[in-house]
C-alpha cells in the first residue's frame, strides 16, 4: 500500500540439510503496519524461513535486515530482543503457571531489594496486556484452564509486551472456534494500526485472503510469485503453489449409495457433551458433519468409535449394536477412525511404515499361536503403499517420523485400508497437509466408498465437506441442527446451521 | 523439513554398521574377553566358561521378564520380592521339615505356587498401573517393599530358623540333575543343563514372542505410543497386564532356579540383584521411555555383565572396586548408546 | 537391523576362532592360593578377622583370593564355584545364611577343596566342613546374668529392651535365646517392653531405640546383639537423658555383645555393666589350622567352639588381656 | 457432578486424612503417642529424609531422577569422619571449626555429585535415571573404599550437634523446649525451597521446563541451566540431609544412606509431587516424610511385630500413590471439555 521503507526485508536467503537445497534464494519483505501472507505447499520452505527469522535456523547465504540495520539472529532469544515475535502452531505455554507468570516467564520483573518476584509489577502489566487483547481475566488464572483460543491471545499478549515489531504467526486459527478467529482477525488489525508487520503462514487461504496485505507464494524453496493481495486470487495462489492449474478439486463418483444403513446412532447423548443424537449412514455414502470447533463433532466421533463414553444412547453397525463400544469392538463390527491428532493418536512415529500399516489389522497377519508372517506384512504394506501413494516403498527402513505430513497420513489412512471398514471416520483428513497430498486423500475416499464403504467426514473446510458428502449433519454444541442432502447445498444456509442454535421445537 | 526416507545419513562401511548394529555389545562382550585375559588367563578355561553359564541362566530369565516392562515403558523393581516370597513359599509347600505336602510329591504344586506369586504380583503391579493409573516405578516401588517384608514374615512362621531348608531331593535336583560333564583338554566343563535349558526356552519363547507374535506388536506398540495403540485397536490394559505378569513368572522362574541352586527357601534371596538386571538391561541397549528393546540385547548385557563380575571375582577385586566398575560401565554403555545414535544414526 | 546376516555371521566367525585360539589348557598355579569369602564387612568384628586372616596366611606363604558377597547368597555360591576353578587350596568361608550355603559345601566336597566356617556355622547336612563358632547363647547369657544382678541389686523393677539382629542369622537369633534365657530367670524384676528389630542397620537401630525410648520412657536395662550398636545407642540414650555411668540414678544398665574396642571403652568408663566377648584371635587361629589339617588329610571335628566369656565390672581387670577390643584399644591408645 | 467434586476433595486431602487416622489410631493404643515430646522427635527423625525430599521436588518438578542421594550422604559421611576426625585427619585443632567444616564438606560432596550428574544428563543427554543409578553404585563403592567399610565414629563435637537447641520458647511441665537444630535446618531448607519455587523466576522457570522443556526451550528459558541447577540443588540438599542423619547417627556403618533414595522419592510422592515433572511444592515430600515416620513411631508405641513394619509402610505408600492416581484420572475425566449447558435433574 505504501511506498514506506520494509519493516523486515529478506535476500537471498539460502538453506541445505544434508546436502539437500531446501531454499533457494528466498526473498520478500514485510512493511509496517501490514502483513505478509507466506503461502506454499508443506514442504516448500515456509517453515525454514520463518525458523531462519525467529532465529531457530542459520541460513546458509543471504541477507536480512530488519529496520534497515543488519540482522543477524543468533537465537530464539537473540530473535525475540531484536523484535520478532513467534507463534508457534504448537503454542508454547505453561499449564501449571498462571496467565501473568506465562506473559513474562524468561524475564520475571525483580524485586528492587531481594532477589524475588516483583509480583505488583508483573500483575500491573499483565492486566494492561489482557485489556489490549481483549481478554477478560484474572491474571492469576492458571493457563491450563484455558481454551485455545484464549491460549493464542496470551502468546499476542506476550508479543505486544517485547515491543515486537514483527510478528509471526504458524497457522494461528487451526484449533479456533469461528468466533476466536474472528476476535483473532480485530487484534490483528489493531497490530497493524500500531505499525507491527507479520508474517501470517496458513493453509487456510481464505484466511489469508481476508489478512493480509501482501502474498508470497513458495514452491520447493524458490519464491514463484509475489506482491500486493489484490493480484491474487484464490485460484492464482493455489496453481501456483501446485504448479498446474487444478480444474476439479473435488473428484465425481460414479456410484451413488446404497439403501442398506451401515451405521445406526440412537439417542446418543452424554451430559455437557451431546443431546439426543439421532442418524444413520448407508453403503456407499459420505456423510459430512459441519460444526465449528468444539461444537461437539469430534467428540460426536470419538464415542461413536468407543474412545469417549457416553450415558445414553446406542449405536448399531450392520447388525452388531454396541451399547458401550471400546474401540477393539468397534474396530471389530467394521469401523475404522482417523483421528485429527495424527501424531499423538496415528502413528508411532518411531516406527517403521510397514509396522504402522499392519497395526490395526495384526490378525490378518497371524498365523497359529499368534506368529506373524512377516513376509506378508511386507509385501501387504508395500501394496498399501502404492495403493495410497506414498512417497517411498522402503517400507521397513523408513520410520515415519521422517516422512512429510501428508505421507504420514497416507499411512494413517493406509493402515485403515488394510482392514477394509464399513465405516470410515476421518476427523479433518486434511488438516495440515498440501493441496498435493489433499487430492490424493479425495481420491482414496473415493475409491473406498465405490466399494461399497461408508464415511462420516469431519472437515473445518465447508468447501470440502460439500465438494465430497453426499448428505452434511450440521452440529451446534453437541445438538444436530440440521441436515442437508447434496442438492441442497449452499454455503450461506449451511454457515447458518453450524453458527446457530437449533430452533425450539415445536409441542 | 526433514528429508524422507532413505535420505538419513548413513555414514562408515563395515565399522559403522557394526557400531549401529544389535550386535555392538556382544562385540564389546569380545573385545572385554581379550582384554581381560592375560591378566585372568582362567578365563578361558572349560571350568570357566561352564560357571559363568550357570551364572548367566538366572540374571537372565529375570532380566528378559524386565525387557517386556521396559517395553511397555514401565520398570519394575518389585522382582526380587518376587524371587524371594516365591523361594519361602514354596519351600514352605515342599520343605520335608513340615511342609505343607513335604517329600517330592510336594514339588510340582510348589512350583507351581512360586510361579503363581510371581503371576499374582505381577498382576497386582499390573492392575494397580493400568486401573488404579498409578506409576509403574511407584506401584512395584511400594510392592517390593511389602512383598520383601512378607516374605520375611511369612518365614518365621515356617521355621526358627532364618531360612527354610529341608527340600527335597527331586526339587534340589532340578539345579544339578542333569549335569553336563566334558573335559576339554586339562579342565573339564561341568554345566548343569536343566537351568540352562530352561533359560534358553525362556530367551528363545521371549524373542519369538517380541519379535514374530501379534502379542510382540501390542507390546511394541503399547510402550511407544498408547494413545495410537488404543485408536488402532489394541487391548492396551491387559497387554500391560501381561507384560507385568510375564516379569512377574519370569522372576518366581529365577527364584526356582535360585532356590533349588541353593537348596534353601531364604526371605533375602535375591534381594541384591536389582540393580544388575536394570543394568543389564540398560547396558543392552533396551530404552527406559518404552518401545525399544530386544530380547538379544538383554542377552547381551546380561552376558557383559556376568563376564565383568566373573573376572573381577577371579581377579579378587575387592567389594568397592567392582561397584565403582560396574557403575563406569552402565555409565559408559549408557554414554556409548547415546553417542552412537548421535553420530550415526540421527543427526 | 541395519547389519546384514552376512555380515553377522562373518563377524561371529571371526570372534568364535579368536576364542577358540585362546582357549588353551589353564596354566598350571605355582602358588598355593586360600579363598577368603566373607559376606560383608559391616563391624569391626570382620574388618579385624579378615586382617588378622589375611596377615596369618600371608605369613604362612598363601596367596589370597579374596570376596565380599554383599550379602547375597546365590552370588557367594559363584564365588565359591569360581574359587574351586581356579584350584585353591581351601575355603574360608562366613555365609549370609546357613541352610543356603550346603550346596556350596557340596561343590566344595566334590571338588576335594577343604572349607573351613568363620564365625557362622552351617545348618545341619550330610556335607562336610569345619565350624568356628562361638558359643553365642551361653556367652550372652551370661554376661546378661550379671547384669540382672545388678538389675536385682538395685532393688527397683526395670524395664528392658534388646535390640535384635538380622533375623536370618543364626548367631542373631543365638544371642536373643542367651537373653531371653537369663532375662527369664529374672521375671521379678525386669520386664522386657521393647524388642527392637535391627537388621544389623544402624539407622534401624537408632530409630527403633529412640521411638522405643519414647514409648518407655522407663527403660533402664538394655542389650544389644552387637557392639557395633554402641555410637547409635549412645546417641538414643543421649537424647533422651539416659546416657550416665554406673552409679548414677539415669544410669541405663547397658550389656554388650562381641567384645570391640568401643565396648572396653565404655567399661572402662563405667557405662556398659557387661559384655559377652567372641574371642577373635582364637578363631582365627582354629579358622586357619583346621584349613591346614584338612589340606594334610587329618580328622577334624565338625565344630570347633569358641567358648568366649563374658567381661564384667567385677571380673574386668583379670579378664581383659584375652578381649581383642582391649587389645585393638590398647594398639590405638598407646600408653 | 457435584458428587465428583466431594469425591475429589476427599481423594484430595486423602493423605491428611491418612494422617489424622493414623495419629488417632496410634493416640488410642497408647496415650503417650500424643505427647508433645514424641511429634517433636517424629519431626527430628523425618528431618534428614524430609529435607532430602525437599531437593527431590527440585529434580522430580523437572521430571528427573537422582537416585544417588543416599550414596552421597554415605561419601560425605566417610569424608568427614576420616578427613575430619582430631586423630587421623588432617588435624583441625579449633573444636569449633569442626562443625562447620563438616556442613561444608557435606555441601561440597552434595553440590558437586549434583554438578557432575546435571553436566551428564544436559550436555550427554544420557536419563537422570540411569546416569545416577550409576553414580549410586560408584559413590557407594568409593565411600566403601575410603572407609573400608568399618564403622566411622564422628567427633564429640559433630555428636552433640543433635541435642543442641535454639530459642528456648516453649516451656513444658518437665523442661524448656528449644528449636532442635534438626528441625532448625529443616526450616531453613524447607522456607529456602519455598520461597526460591514459588516467589523467584527461576523457581517459576522451573516449573515451566518441568511442564514442557521444549516450550521452554523455544521460549528462550536457558533449560540446560536450570536442570543443571536443580541438580546441584538435590545434592545439595542430599549433603545437609546427610549431615543432620550424621550428626543424629554419631556414627555412620556401610549401610549408611543404603536405600534412602527410595524412602525420599515416596516422601516426595506421598505428598503429592508428579514423577512426570512440573506438579509439586516444598510442602509435600515434608508432610511425606513425617506420615511415613509417624507409622514407623506408632507401630513401635504399639509394640507391634517387628516384622509388619515395613509391609504397613509400603501398604500405605501404596495407598496413598493409589488415591493420587485415582484422583488424576477423576481431574481428566471431569477435565473432559463441556459445549453445552448442563441439562437440569
Amino acid at each position: 500500500m505504501s511506498e514506506a521503507r520494509p519493516l523486515l526485508s529478506v535476500s537471498g536467503l539460502a538453506k541445505s540439510f544434508f546436502g539437500v537445497r531446501v531454499l533457494h534464494g528466498v526473498d520478500f519483505d514485510v512493511f509496517p503496519g501490514e502483513a505478509l501472507g507466506l503461502v506454499g505447499e508443506n514442504g516448500s520452505g515456509k517453515s525454514t524461513c520463518v525458523n531462519i527469522i525467529g532465529g531457530v535456523l542459520k541460513p546458509d547465504a543471504g541477507e536480512m535486515s530488519l529496520n534497515g540495520a543488519p540482522y543477524h539472529p543468533l537465537s530464539p532469544k537473540g530473535a525475540a530482543s531484536a523484535g520478532i515475535a513467534f507463534i508457534h502452531q504448537e503454542l508454547n505455554l505453561f499449564g501449571n503457571l498462571s496467565i501473568e507468570e506465562n506473559l513474562f516467564i524468561e524475564r520475571l520483573p525483580k524485586h528492587r531489594m531481594l532477589p524475588l518476584i516483583d509480583r505488583r509489577a508483573v500483575r500491573a502489566r499483565a492486566v494492561q496486556l489482557l485489556r489490549e487483547v481483549e481478554l477478560d481475566l484474572p491474571p492469576t488464572t492458571p493457563v491450563a484452564r484455558l481454551s485455545q483460543g484464549e491460549r493464542q491471545l496470551i502468546e499476542i499478549a506476550k508479543a505486544i509486551s517485547m515491543n515486537a515489531k514483527v510478528v509471526i504467526f504458524d497457522e494461528p486459527t487451526t484449533s479456533l472456534t469461528r468466533h476466536e478467529v474472528d476476535r483473532l482477525f480485530t487484534i490483528i488489525a489493531r497490530l497493524k494500526a500500531r505499525g507491527i508487520g507479520m508474517i501470517y503462514i496458513s493453509h487456510a487461504l481464505d484466511d489469508v485472503m481476508a489478512v493480509c496485505e501482501r502474498i508470497t507464494v513458495l514452491r520447493d524453496g524458490a519464491v514463484l510469485g509475489g506482491g500486493p493481495r489484490d493480484e491474487f486470487s484464490l485460484a492464482r495462489i493455489i496453481s501456483l503453489m501446485v504448479g498446474r492449474a487444478i480444474d476439479t478439486i473435488y473428484p465425481e463418483r460414479m456410484v451413488p449409495p446404497r439403501a442398506d444403513p451401515v451405521l445406526r446412532v440412537e439417542g446418543l447423548a452424554q451430559p455437557g457433551v451431546a443431546k439426543d443424537i439421532t442418524f444413520d449412514i448407508k453403503e456407499g455414502e459420505v456423510v459430512g458433519l459441519g460444526g465449528l470447533m468444539g461444537s461437539g463433532r469430534s467428540e460426536l466421533a470419538r464415542m461413536i468409535f468407543g474412545l469417549d463414553a457416553f450415558s445414553r444412547g446406542r449405536i448399531i453397525v450392520g447388525d452388531k449394536v454396541l451399547a458401550n463400544p471400546t474401540p477393539r469392538e468397534a474396530i471389530d463390527a467394521g469401523m475404522a477412525f482417523l483421528t485429527e491428532d495424527r501424531r499423538g493418536e496415528g502413528l508411532l512415529m518411531d516406527f517403521s511404515i510397514a509396522e504402522n500399516t499392519i497395526l490395526a489389522a495384526l490378525g490378518r497377519f497371524a498365523r497359529a499361536a499368534g506368529m506373524l508372517e512377516w513376509r506378508k506384512v511386507v509385501t501387504e504394506s508395500k501394496t498399501m503403499a502404492g495403493r495410497v501413494h506414498l512417497s517411498t516403498d522402503r517400507v521397513v527402513e523408513t520410520r515415519a517420523k521422517h516422512l512429510s505430513g501428508g505421507n504420514q497420513q497416507k499411512i494413517v489412512i493406509g493402515k485403515w485400508l488394510m482392514r477394509m471398514p464399513k465405516l470410515f471416520i476421518l476427523d479433518e483428513p486434511t488438516r495440515g497437509i498440501d493441496v498435493g497430498a489433499k487430492q490424493e486423500v479425495y481420491r482414496i475416499i473415493n475409491a473406498l466408498v465405490e466399494a461399497g464403504s461408508a464415511v462420516l467426514l469431519i472437515s473445518s473446510e465447508i468447501e470440502e465437506l460439500m465438494g465430497l458428502s453426499d448428505r452434511i449433519l450440521t452440529i451446534y454444541r453437541g445438538e444436530l441442527t440440521g441436515s442437508f442432502a447434496r442438492a441442497a447445498f449452499d454455503r450461506e444456509i449451511l454457515m447458518g446451521a453450524v453458527t446457530r442454535p437449533p430452533r425450539a421445537e415445536a409441542g | 523439513m526433514v528429508p524422507d526416507a532413505g535420505r538419513q545419513a548413513r555414514r562408515g562401511g563395515f565399522a559403522g554398521r557394526l557400531v549401529r548394529s544389535e550386535y555392538f555389545v556382544l562385540l564389546l562382550c569380545a573385545l572385554y574377553a581379550l582384554a581381560a585375559y592375560p591378566f585372568v588367563p582362567v578365563l578361558f578355561s572349560a571350568e570357566v566358561a561352564g560357571n559363568m553359564i550357570a551364572d548367566m541362566s538366572p540374571l537372565l530369565i529375570v532380566a528378559v521378564g524386565q525387557t517386556f516392562v521396559l517395553v511397555i515403558a514401565g520398570i519394575d523393581l518389585s522382582i526380587t520380592a518376587v524371587i524371594a516370597l516365591s523361594a519361602v513359599v514354596g519351600a514352605s509347600i515342599m520343605t520335608q521339615a513340615g511342609g505343607y505336602l513335604p517329600g517330592n510329591g510336594g514339588v510340582l504344586p510348589a512350583i507351581l505356587a512360586m510361579l503363581g506369586v510371581g503371576g499374582a504380583v505381577g498382576l497386582l503391579n499390573g492392575l494397580s498401573v493400568t486401573r488404579l493409573n498409578m506409576p509403574p516405578f511407584l506401584v512395584t516401588l511400594a510392592t517390593r517393599m511389602f512383598f520383601a517384608g512378607l516374605a520375611i514374615w511369612y518365614t518365621t512362621f515356617h521355621t526358627t530358623s532364618s531360612s527354610i531348608a529341608d527340600l527335597p531331593p527331586l526339587f534340589t535336583g532340578l539345579y544339578d540333575f542333569v549335569v553336563l560333564t566334558l573335559p576339554i583338554g586339562e579342565s573339564v566343563l561341568t554345566l548343569p543343563l536343566l537351568p540352562v535349558l530352561i533359560a534358553v526356552i525362556v530367551v528363545i519363547g521371549a524373542h519369538v514372542t517380541l519379535s514374530r507374535t501379534m502379542l510382540g506388536r501390542w507390546i511394541y506398540a503399547v510402550g511407544a505410543n498408547r494413545r495410537t495403540a488404543r485408536v488402532s485397536g489394541i487391548p492396551v490394559e491387559s497387554t500391560i497386564i501381561l507384560a507385568f505378569t510375564i516379569c512377574g513368572v519370569c522372576a518366581a522362574l529365577t527364584g526356582i532356579l535360585m532356590s533349588s541352586r541353593l537348596q534353601t527357601g531364604s526371605p533375602i534371596l535375591g534381594e541384591n540383584v536389582l540393580l544388575d538386571v536394570i543394568g543389564a538391561v540398560v547396558i543392552g541397549g533396551t530404552s527406559l521411555f518404552g518401545g525399544k528393546g530386544k530380547i538379544v540385547w538383554t542377552l547381551s548385557g546380561v552376558l557383559f555383565l556376568v563376564l565383568l563380575d566373573t573376572t573381577l571375582k577371579l581377579l579378587g577385586a575387592s567389594l568397592f572396586l567392582i561397584f565403582i566398575i560396574k557403575g563406569a560401565v552402565i555409565l559408559a554403555a549408557a554414554t556409548l548408546d547415546t553417542l552412537r545414535n548421535r553420530i550415526f544414526v540421527e543427526h | 537391523m541395519s547389519m546384514n546376516r552376512r555380515d553377522f555371521t562373518v563377524g561371529t566367525l571371526m570372534g568364535l576362532a579368536a576364542m577358540s585360539g585362546l582357549t588353551v589348557a589353564v596354566r598350571a598355579e605355582g602358588d598355593k592360593t586360600i579363598a577368603v569369602l566373607f559376606d560383608g564387612l559391616y563391624s569391626e568384628f570382620w574388618v579385624a578377622g579378615i586382617k588378622i586372616i589375611r596377615a596369618d596366611l600371608e605369613k604362612r606363604g598363601f596367596k589370597i583370593m579374596e570376596a565380599i558377597s554383599d550379602k547375597d547368597d546365590n552370588k557367594q555360591f559363584e564365588q565359591v564355584k569360581a574359587a574351586i576353578a581356579q584350584k585353591v587350596e581351601g575355603i574360608i568361608i562366613v555365609q549370609t545364611d546357613s541352610n543356603a550355603v550346603i550346596p556350596a559345601i557340596k561343590a566344595a566336597n566334590a571338588a576335594n577343596v577343604p572349607m573351613v566356617h568363620f564365625n557362622r556355622p552351617p545348618a545341619q547336612s550330610e556335607a562336610f566342613s569345619v565350624a568356628i563358632q562361638a558359643d553365642n547363647q551361653k556367652i550372652a547369657r551370661d554376661a546378661v546374668l550379671y547384669s540382672c544382678e545388678v538389675a536385682k541389686a538395685s532393688g527397683k523393677k526395670h524395664q528392658a529392651a534388646i535390640l535384635i539382629g538380622n533375623l536370618g542369622d543364626p548367631n542373631a537369633i543365638q544371642r536373643r535365646d542367651g537373653f531371653d534365657e537369663a532375662v527369664g530367670q529374672y521375671k521379678d524384676v525386669i520386664d522386657v517392653v521393647a524388642r527392637i528389630p535391627t537388621e544389623w542397620d544402624a539407622d534401624k537401630a537408632f530409630a527403633g531405640l529412640t521411638n522405643a525410648l519414647q514409648a518407655n520412657p522407663d527403660i533402664s536395662f538394655l542389650f544389644t546383639s552387637s557392639d557395633f550398636l554402641i555410637p547409635q545407642i549412645q546417641q538414643a540414650l543421649e537424647a533422651a537423658d539416659k546416657w550416665a555411668p554406673i552409679g548414677d540414678d539415669k544410669h541405663v544398665i547397658f550389656t554388650g555383645f562381641d567384645g570391640f574396642p568401643a565396648a572396653y571403652g565404655l567399661m572402662k568408663d563405667k557405662f556398659m555393666d557387661a559384655c559377652g566377648v567372641q574371642n577373635l584371635f582364637y578363631e582365627t587361629t582354629l579358622a586357619i589350622q583346621a584349613i591346614l589339617d584338612l589340606k594334610a588329610g587329618q580328622k577334624v571335628e565338625k565344630l570347633l567352639l569358641d567358648p568366649g566369656f563374658a567381661i564384667t565390672q567385677a571380673n574386668m581387670e583379670e579378664k581383659k588381656g584375652e578381649m581383642w577390643g582391649y587389645v585393638l584399644w590398647k594398639e590405638a591408645n598407646p600408653g | 457432578m457435584s458428587d465428583n467434586r466431594l469425591t475429589l476433595a476427599l481423594l484430595r486431602l486423602a493423605p491428611l486424612l491418612l494422617f489424622v487416622v493414623i495419629v488417632v489410631a496410634f493416640g488410642l493404643l497408647n496415650e503417650r503417642f500424643l505427647s508433645f515430646g514424641n511429634f517433636r522427635n517424629i519431626v527430628i527423625q523425618a528431618a534428614p529424609i524430609a529435607i532430602l525430599a525437599i531437593g527431590m521436588t527440585f529434580v522430580l518438578l523437572i521430571a528427573e531422577i537422582d537416585l544417588s542421594v543416599g550414596a552421597v550422604m554415605y561419601v560425605g559421611a566417610s569424608l568427614v569422619a576420616i578427613y575430619l576426625e582430631p586423630a587421623t585427619g588432617f588435624g583441625f585443632t579449633d573444636p569449633n571449626l569442626w562443625w562447620p567444616l563438616s556442613l561444608a564438606v557435606f555441601v561440597a560432596t552434595g553440590m558437586i555429585v549434583g554438578a557432575v550428574h546435571g553436566l551428564v544428563v544436559t550436555s550427554l543427554g544420557i536419563a537422570s535415571f540411569i546416569a545416577t543409578l550409576a553414580s549410586l553404585f560408584m559413590l557407594r563403592g568409593l565411600a566403601m573404599f575410603l572407609s573400608n567399610t568399618r564403622t566411622l565414629q564422628f567427633s564429640r563435637e559433630i555428636k552433640d550437634i543433635n541435642r543442641w537447641e535454639i530459642f528456648q520458647i516453649v516451656p513444658m511441665a518437665d523442661r524448656a523446649y528449644g528449636v532442635p537444630v534438626a528441625i532448625l535446618i529443616l526450616l531453613i531448607v524447607f522456607f529456602s525451597g519455598w520461597l526460591v519455587l514459588r516467589h523467584t523466576a527461576f523457581g517459576r522457570q522451573i516449573h515451566a521446563v518441568g511442564e514442557d522443556r521444549e516450550a521452554a526451550k523455544k521460549a528462550g528459558l536457558a533449560v540446560k541451566g536450570i536442570v543443571f541447577a536443580c541438580f546441584v540443588i538435590c545434592g545439595f540438599c542430599a549433603g545437609v540431609g546427610g549431615f543432620v542423619a550424621a550428626t543424629q547417627q554419631g556414627a555412620v556403618g556401610p549401610n549408611f544412606g543404603l536405600q534412602v533414595e527410595f524412602q525420599v522419592i515416596a516422601a516426595a510422592v506421598l505428598g503429592g509431587v508428579s514423577l512426570f515433572g512440573g506438579r509439586g511444592s516444598v510442602w509435600g515430600p515434608v508432610f511425606g516424610a513425617i506420615l511415613i515416620r509417624t507409622t514407623i513411631a506408632g507401630l513401635t508405641f504399639v509394640n507391634a511385630d517387628p516384622y509388619i513394619y515395613p509391609l504397613v509402610t509400603a501398604a500405605i505408600i501404596f495407598l496413598a500413590v493409589a488415591v493420587d492416581g485415582l484422583r488424576t484420572r477423576m481431574i481428566e475425566r471431569m477435565s473432559r471439555r463441556m459445549i453445552r449447558p448442563l441439562e437440569a435433574g
